[in-house]
């Protein structure tokens, strides 16, 4: 291919649009913009929603019911609220830094959902580095917190933001580490092509891989009982305590569109995406997402958090040794080429060989619990 | 406008030359630190232009790409942690202060 | 460590989601560890003993009621003690039984709200506070029935209690007593053995039991530090000779077995309501006195096992209808002494927990 | 690791204190009389045009169903407060149930408990720091007249209307959880007959 | 491939459109009156649970994150290598299996060598 | 044309980020111009068919790398000036100057060899097998974790406190 | 301490959660369902009768507040006093009930109602009109044992078995 003569309408011509999608590059661009943005935030609203109903009740009262037909339109009222609140900078603050971090935040997020297929072929962008775009662009998503913790010139924020770097250093490795595992057994990185080779979901496959990348997963995105950068309870509300109105607006949605993010990942790479019985596949996805998340939700409302040193500790000395070792019996596994009949068997093993390497594990290796420092 | 090899190569030491002055000019040893990463990214952008336009079906440019990467994030790592022996002894990191090897 | 950094100074308090109400904590950072810290009161000192020496006896009893917000029986009682002491009065038999069950009722609310607040404090959104305020609310319900209000009954009197129970209470209270020991159980395998929660606070915030006495702490905390010393069995007042009850202790004295110490305590207390609804007489519920108590010239000292630890009144009279000087003890400050000894080397999430652990009333605190 | 003493590092502690002290008698000396209640709105007509209206009815009608509260619960009546949280009464079912650490992100101080002195100028402060629109329930005999200590004038603020402007006065000691869920609501009446948009007020400019 | 591409930078930046576009709509509602802007200097001074602040707020900090972020980055340079490697597992066969084994195991020596000084603990 | 709008803006906001770092005083807001400089490097990579490196970039220099970066400005006790020229400030502008203009003639003077073959496609793959296939660069990867297991063993002991 | 119980408690505190979701809340929807409230209940205001009382006083000199205000007259033809001025204000009231226990003509009640949010401060002072003992207010049977008798039954949390396992 030469280069100059690369125009738009050649690039169109040069590679086919998905089949499914008649129209041109702009009528698929423009549509999957607004279908992942439209996704992304009734996604967000819906999640809201669910994390306070489902908590509410599992904490034995209602949660909100008042607002609409059974409080649906309470993520509503409180976008409508915030959107209207005063905007407050610090006069200490950074200005630029603070202004700039929801933006540097957010769009991260957002461009994760680029690359999910929401059914076959129906995604944005079909890279063929699909799992590998995700994980690097998310890493986008750190500086932009770390930003908001810098730019508020407050001391929690500071402390807020550095525990969450720490906690991105630590878990980022065992999250990547066990997407290999899937990317071992799938032989893509294209997050739609993994989808079609889950004949049977990953999830009984890859039992390990599947247990550490909700840890880690969880982790990643401070979802308790992990969620040691905004600890009401210590530091008060973390990297946002300065900020008011919109752009706290902004973090809030962050938070739910990562944990959103992480939900969809899971549900691509283990649960096999939108694949399924009866279903339309695109409900499949979103019924699949939201199982997902109440799992983090149901954690969320029973586990205490853990301090940062165990936080720390339990990445490194628990987590990736872990995923390492994941790793390289899938890979034997792989090379090992076991028959398709077989695949229950396989299924067994790997069951056991989780259950052998935690205990084993757990029992000899792995200690938490030091901390005190003589002063 | 047809984008070419040479292209790619000008912008490369452009950021080459924007590193380079910063890590003469600075005095602040993390400054330096980024320059010097600044200019490896200009390296490896020169790197794979090559790649792309005189060997395509090779990669080696590619390959040489990723080697510069772990070395830089090396260098990173150790660069580091002598700025961070340097701030022990001396609680600054201004390398206009750093004199010690001079008699 | 590499390379030294600067410790900073940063204010836990007096608005922070856990500190309990307004304390103040200005402590000393280094990164995460806690240097140094100096907590700061007087934020909510509202004058209650001076107060005190302006009001009748009877008038006084409201105030004690917002010491320690979340016992007020208990200062009601140690209170009325205190006068009874004074003006040697005898109570009758009915209201002494009435006046147990109360203090241990409010034993149990008192600890649950503890408990509760430890574990959230942990950071387990709100659950455990939560199911711990729903049966602390079925307790709420009982004082309400006999006293008319929900937080500060101002139900006990000097010489017995303001009003008879009424017919309703008696079945209440027994479907209550049947109903609580399943959900002890329940909290218990909510988090008693939750892998986090013994990460988060075994071994954490050491308190040895010699160091635990030095500090003249008293209460759970004391009782967590494997020292068995409880006013109901050392010093009996009231009826509590009456009854058959173990004083549970701990061993080590961290933060769990703080927290275990506190489970415990609230079985022994069920224990004891459950003599006390046996053995209650029938018969009249405040003795015969006039309108105004004028105690003789001479002072008192009533102490009594509170839900926090030893709260005790001291009084001194001049015959006339107030007292000359009031004198609280309150267990949440002297046990909080002991805090400084406790947090330094810690981090601050281990900082919060271990406060949590203390557990202290800010009204109590200042006054 | 090796720390040295900690005394180094804390700022002189009798000048911080001294400090403070200052900053609370100016505020004792300043704040004599009570701020008037912010109740005109209780006599004005609404006289607008239609679709400004509705504008205005949707936006009150987010405000107050989502009324985030702010940390400030310094006694007694902070623990009914948390019960009309809590699994009986449940506040969240009005969409509240979100307490916010911080300021910034709250619209809504529940007063619940005694003001001290001590504590005006954090409180005054948190208010101050709050983001608009804002409001304030006063729980509590405490928060309206100091109730029970208001004779320790020395110590206790009589009212928190002395320091910051009270929406709405919930009486008791403490009041029942419903009778706070009944003040909270009186306050979405008064947020639903707020104007937002005053159309003479863009056109002058 | 490089439609792909161009989809997705497009995307990007209609992402940073939308979000800078919700950031700033609340500005141009506070020019309607309807969003309040009062500022003054107590609302814009820094929060502190209703103190002020002590001492300077961009403190040096502890620093300890270092080796965690030292070995990290050996890591994050080591799964570089892993993924080409994961995708081609079944054409590349066990020699590069061998290879792959070797190489996490030179890494590991340096991680080993961490947990050993206990540099991976926190203190 | 496409590719020709990319390359420039992609080029420009570089040079512009670049110069960012040398010339902001605020060393926090000149680690943040560095990341933005790292972000459109990888789009560079991208318009030259280099997808995978592309995320490569992406994950090491602004995932870690800069992570790293971020926390060393902690050490910086002025952070919001903290990034004073030398005394060498002109003689180095002088330098690069000079350097860049010798560069750039080279540059235009030298006949590139220029093919004409299209990008290989999934580079991923193809990159795997010039690494670890068949007469690819195992030895030099082998190396490369050497080099790397030095740089933290180096970096361990430097940074201790002994 | 080892890490050695592999999840075990957190599986039971994760049962326990999930029981919740399926049980039956306890919540009381306030503006809708209303709970019976104590019989004794201490309610917000103070409800007063013109014709039992005397105008002796004994109530506002009980009062540790000092809440109660009473300016009173001599009516000669009569031979009694006359209250000119009964004032309450419930703002400060801290509804201790040493009044109502202290009145020797029983002319003085607790309401049964807590419904008293004000917008205003001066709205909260009960004049001598507020505070009559009218038929539709509910009057509380804090120490008046035969009034309670009249009142509904308290609901109470334990009634509500909802902890079916
Ligand atoms: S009003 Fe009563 S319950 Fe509330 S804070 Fe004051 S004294 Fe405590
Ligand atoms: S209830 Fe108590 S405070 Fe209120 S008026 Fe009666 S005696 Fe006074
Ligand atoms: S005590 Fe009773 S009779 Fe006497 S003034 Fe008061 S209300 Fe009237």
């Amino acid at each position: 291919m030469a280069t100059g003569e690369l125009s738009i309408y050649n690039l169109v011509k040069f590679q086919a649009i998905p089949p499914d999608w008649p129209g041109g590059f702009w009528w698929h661009w423009l549509f999957f913009t607004v279908v992942v943005i439209g996704f992304v935030l009734t996604m967000v609203m819906g999640v809201i929603y669910i994390e306070r109903r489902g908590m509410g009740r599992m904490q034995s009262r209602l949660g909100p019911n008042r607002t609409g037909p059974f409080g649906l339109l309470q993520p509503v009222a409180d976008a409508i609220k915030v959107l209207l609140k005063e905007n407050i900078v610090p006069v200490a603050a950074d200005k630029i830094v603070h202004w700039l971090a929801p933006v540097i935040a957010f769009a991260p997020a957002l461009m994760i959902f680029a690359v999910i297929p929401f059914e076959n072929g129906a995604l944005l962008a079909d890279l063929n580095i699909g799992i590998l775009y995700v994980v690097a662009i998310s890493s986008v998503s750190t500086v932009g917190i770390f930003m908001a913790g810098w730019g508020s010139s407050n001391k929690y924020s500071l402390l807020g933001a550095m525990r969450n770097v720490a906690a991105v250093v630590s878990y980022e490795i065992p999250l990547v580490l066990a997407i290999v595992g899937v990317v071992l057994i799938a032989g893509s990185l294209s997050l739609n092509q993994m989808v079609v080779a889950q004949d049977i979901p990953f999830i009984l496959l890859q039992p390990l891989g599947f247990l550490l990348f909700f840890t880690a997963g969880c982790a990643e995105i401070n979802r308790s009982p992990f969620d040691l950068m905004e600890a009401d309870s210590e530091i008060v509300a973390g990297f946002h305590t300065e900020y008011s109105g919109m752009k706290f607006a902004m973090f809030y949605l962050v938070e739910y569109a990562e944990a959103v993010a992480i939900s969809a990942i899971i549900t691509t790479l283990f649960l096999g995406g939108w694949r399924g019985p009866l279903l339309p596949p695109w409900l499949w996805f979103i019924v699949k997402v939201m199982l997902v998340f109440f799992a983090m939700v149901w954690t969320r409302t029973t586990l205490p958090r853990i301090r940062i040193d165990q936080l720390m500790a339990f990445a490194w000395k628990f987590l990736l040794p872990m995923s390492l070792l994941n790793l390289f019996i899938t890979a034997l596994q792989v090379l090992a080429d076991w028959p398709t009949q077989l695949i229950w068997a396989m299924i067994i093993v790997n069951f056991a060989v989780m259950a052998i390497i935690i205990l084993i594990w757990s029992r000899f290796f792995f200690r938490l619990g030091w901390g005190r420092i003589e002063v | 406008m047809v984008i070419g090899l040479q292209h790619y190569l000008i912008l490369s030491a452009v950021l080459f030359s924007i590193g380079l002055y910063g890590v003469l000019a600075k005095r602040n040893a993390v400054i330096i630190l980024m320059c010097v990463e600044l200019m490896l990214n200009a390296v490896n952008i020169t790197l794979v232009a090559f790649s792309r336009y005189v060997v395509p079906a090779m990669l080696t440019g590619q390959v040489f790409a990723i080697f510069v990467i772990v070395v830089a994030a090396a260098e990173v790592a150790v660069g580091l942690a002598i700025i961070f022996a340097i701030y022990r002894g001396l609680e600054d990191i201004d390398v206009s202060k750093i004199n010690l090897l001079k008699w | 460590m590499a390379v030294r950094t600067e410790p900073f100074v940063l204010n836990m308090g007096p608005v922070h989601p856990s500190t309990h109400g307004v304390f103040r904590m200005r402590a000393t950072l280094d990164g995460e560890v806690v240097i140094d810290i100096e907590p700061v009161f007087g934020y909510l000192h509202r004058g209650i003993e001076k107060l005190a020496e302006q009001r009748t006896y009877t008038g006084i009893t409201p105030l004690t009621d917002r010491l320690d917000y979340i016992s007020s029986m208990s200062n009601n009682l140690a209170y009325c003690l205190a006068v009874e002491k004074l003006a040697g009065i005898k109570v009758p038999e009915r209201a002494e039984y009435i006046r147990v069950i109360m203090a241990e009722l409010q034993r149990i609310a008192a600890l649950l709200i503890a408990v509760g607040a430890f574990l959230n404090d942990c950071g387990a959104y709100f659950t455990p506070f939560l199911y711990m305020f729903r049966e602390r609310e079925r307790i709420v319900d009982l004082f309400e029935m006999v006293s008319g209000q929900r937080l500060t009954y101002n139900y006990m009197r000097a010489g017995g209690v303001s009003q008879d129970l009424p017919e309703e209470f008696m079945p209440a209270l027994r479907k209550f007593m049947d109903m609580m020991p399943r959900f002890m159980d329940e909290y218990d395998r909510l988090l008693m053995q939750n892998e986090i929660l013994i990460a988060r606070a075994k071994g954490v915030g050491i308190l040895t039991g010699e160091q635990a006495i030095n500090c003249s702490v008293s209460g759970p905390v004391l009782r967590a530090s494997g020292v068995n010393w409880d006013i109901r069995k050392a010093d009996p007042y009231s009826i509590y000779d009456r009854f058959d009850f173990d004083i549970p202790t701990q061993a080590t004295g961290d933060c769990y077995d703080r927290y275990r110490q506190r489970v415990e305590e609230m079985r022994q207390s069920l224990r004891i309501i459950r003599q006390a609804m046996e053995q209650l007489p029938s018969g009249p519920v405040r003795a015969e006195l006039p309108q105004l108590i004028r105690p003789p010239t001479g002072e008192a000292y009533a102490r009594i096992e509170a839900p926090k630890g030893e709260l005790g009144f001291y009084l001194v009279s001049d015959n006339s209808i107030a007292p000359y000087r009031c004198h609280i003890r309150p267990p949440s400050l002297i046990n909080l002494t002991a805090l400084r000894d406790m947090v330094r080397g810690w981090k601050v999430a281990d900082l919060i927990i271990i406060f949590g652990s203390i557990d202290i009333t800010v009204g109590e605190i200042d006054r | 690791m090796e720390i040295k003493p900690a005394g180094k590092y804390i700022y002189s502690d009798i000048e911080l204190d001294r400090e403070e002290g200052q900053v609370i008698e100016d505020l004792k000396a300043n704040s004599q009389e009570p701020i008037p209640d912010p109740d005109r709105w209780l006599d004005e007509k609404l006289e607008q045009n239609i679709l400004l209206t509705t504008v205005d009815a949707l936006i009150n009608w987010g405000r107050r169903s989502s009324l985030w509260t702010a940390i400030c619960f310094p006694a007694c009546c902070a623990f009914e407060m948390i019960a009309a949280n809590g699994p009986r009464f449940d506040l969240a079912r009005f969409g509240m149930e979100i307490l916010r650490a911080s300021p910034r992100q709250a619209d809504l101080m529940i007063t619940a408990g005694t003001l001290t002195w001590k504590m005006a100028p954090n409180v005054r402060r948190i208010y101050n720091q709050m983001a608009e629109p804002k409001w304030v329930i006063a729980m509590g005999a405490c928060a309206i007249s100091g109730g029970i200590f208001a004779s320790a004038e020395y110590a206790v603020v009589p009212g928190y209307n002395r320091i910051i402007p009270v929406d709405v006065y919930v009486p008791g000691c403490p009041p029942r959880p419903e009778a706070l869920i009944y003040g909270i609501q009186m306050l979405q009446q008064k947020i639903a007959r707020r104007k937002n948009i005053d159309v003479r007020k863009l056109l002058e400019r | 491939m490089l439609t792909n591409y161009g989809y997705i930078g497009l995307f990007l930046i209609a992402a940073v459109l939308f979000t800078l576009f919700m950031v700033v709509i609340p500005i141009a509602l506070r020019f309607l009156k309807i969003v309040p802007h009062n500022p003054n200097p107590i609302k814009n001074s820094i929060f502190e649970c209703g103190m002020e602040t002590i001492g300077k707020t961009w403190i040096q900090f502890n620093f300890h994150y270092y080796f965690y972020a030292l070995i990290f980055l050996a890591l994050d340079v080591l799964v570089v290598f892993l993924y080409p490697w994961a995708v081609n597992l079944r054409a590349l066969g066990m020699a590069s299996f061998i290879a792959i084994l070797i190489l996490v195991a030179i890494i590991l020596v340096g991680y080993l060598y961490a947990w050993k000084k206990k540099v991976l603990e926190w203190k | 044309m496409a590719l020709a709008i990319a390359f420039w803006l992609l080029a420009a906001v570089a040079v512009i980020a670049a110069l960012g770092v040398v010339l902001l005083r605020n060393v926090f807001r000149a680690a943040l111009s560095l990341i933005l400089c790292f972000l459109m490097v990888a789009g560079l990579y991208i318009t030259l068919s280099a997808d995978f490196l592309a995320a490569v970039q992406i994950l090491v220099y602004v995932g870690a790398i800069s992570v790293l970066i971020i926390l060393a400005i902690m050490m910086t006790r002025e952070v919001q000036r903290g990034s004073p020229n030398s005394r060498f400030q002109i003689p180095a502008a002088i330098v690069a100057v000079l350097f860049l203009e010798v560069l750039i003639l080279t540059l235009i003077n030298t006949p590139w060899q220029i093919s004409g073959t299209p990008p290989t496609a999934p580079t991923t793959s193809a990159l795997a097998n010039s690494l670890f296939g068949e007469g690819g660069y195992l030895l030099p990867v082998e190396i490369a974790a050497v080099l790397l297991l030095s740089a933290i063993l180096g970096a361990i002991v430097l940074a201790r406190e002994k | 301490m080892k890490f050695e119980r592999y999840g075990i408690g957190i599986a039971k505190g994760l049962t326990v959660t999930i029981r919740h979701l399926l049980r039956h809340p306890t919540v009381n929807q306030y503006p809708e369902q209303r709970l019976n409230i104590s019989r004794r209940f201490r309610g917000n205001e103070l409800v007063w009768n013109r014709e039992k009382c005397t105008g002796c006083g004994t109530c506002a000199k009980t009062c540790p507040q000092g809440a109660i205000e009473i300016v009173t007259s001599t009516d000669m033809t009569e031979n009694k006093y006359v209250v000119d001025k009964y004032q309450v204000d419930t703002g400060y009231c801290i509804q201790c009930g040493l009044c109502v226990e202290a009145c020797p003509y029983e002319a003085l009640y607790f309401s049964h109602a807590y419904e008293c949010a004000k917008y205003r401060r001066g709205e909260l002072v009960q004049g001598k009109e507020d505070m009559l003992d009218r038929p539709e207010r509910k009057v509380s049977g804090y120490f008046y044992p035969d009034k309670a008798k009249e009142l509904p039954e308290q609901t109470m949390l334990v009634e509500k078995v909802t902890e079916k396992r």
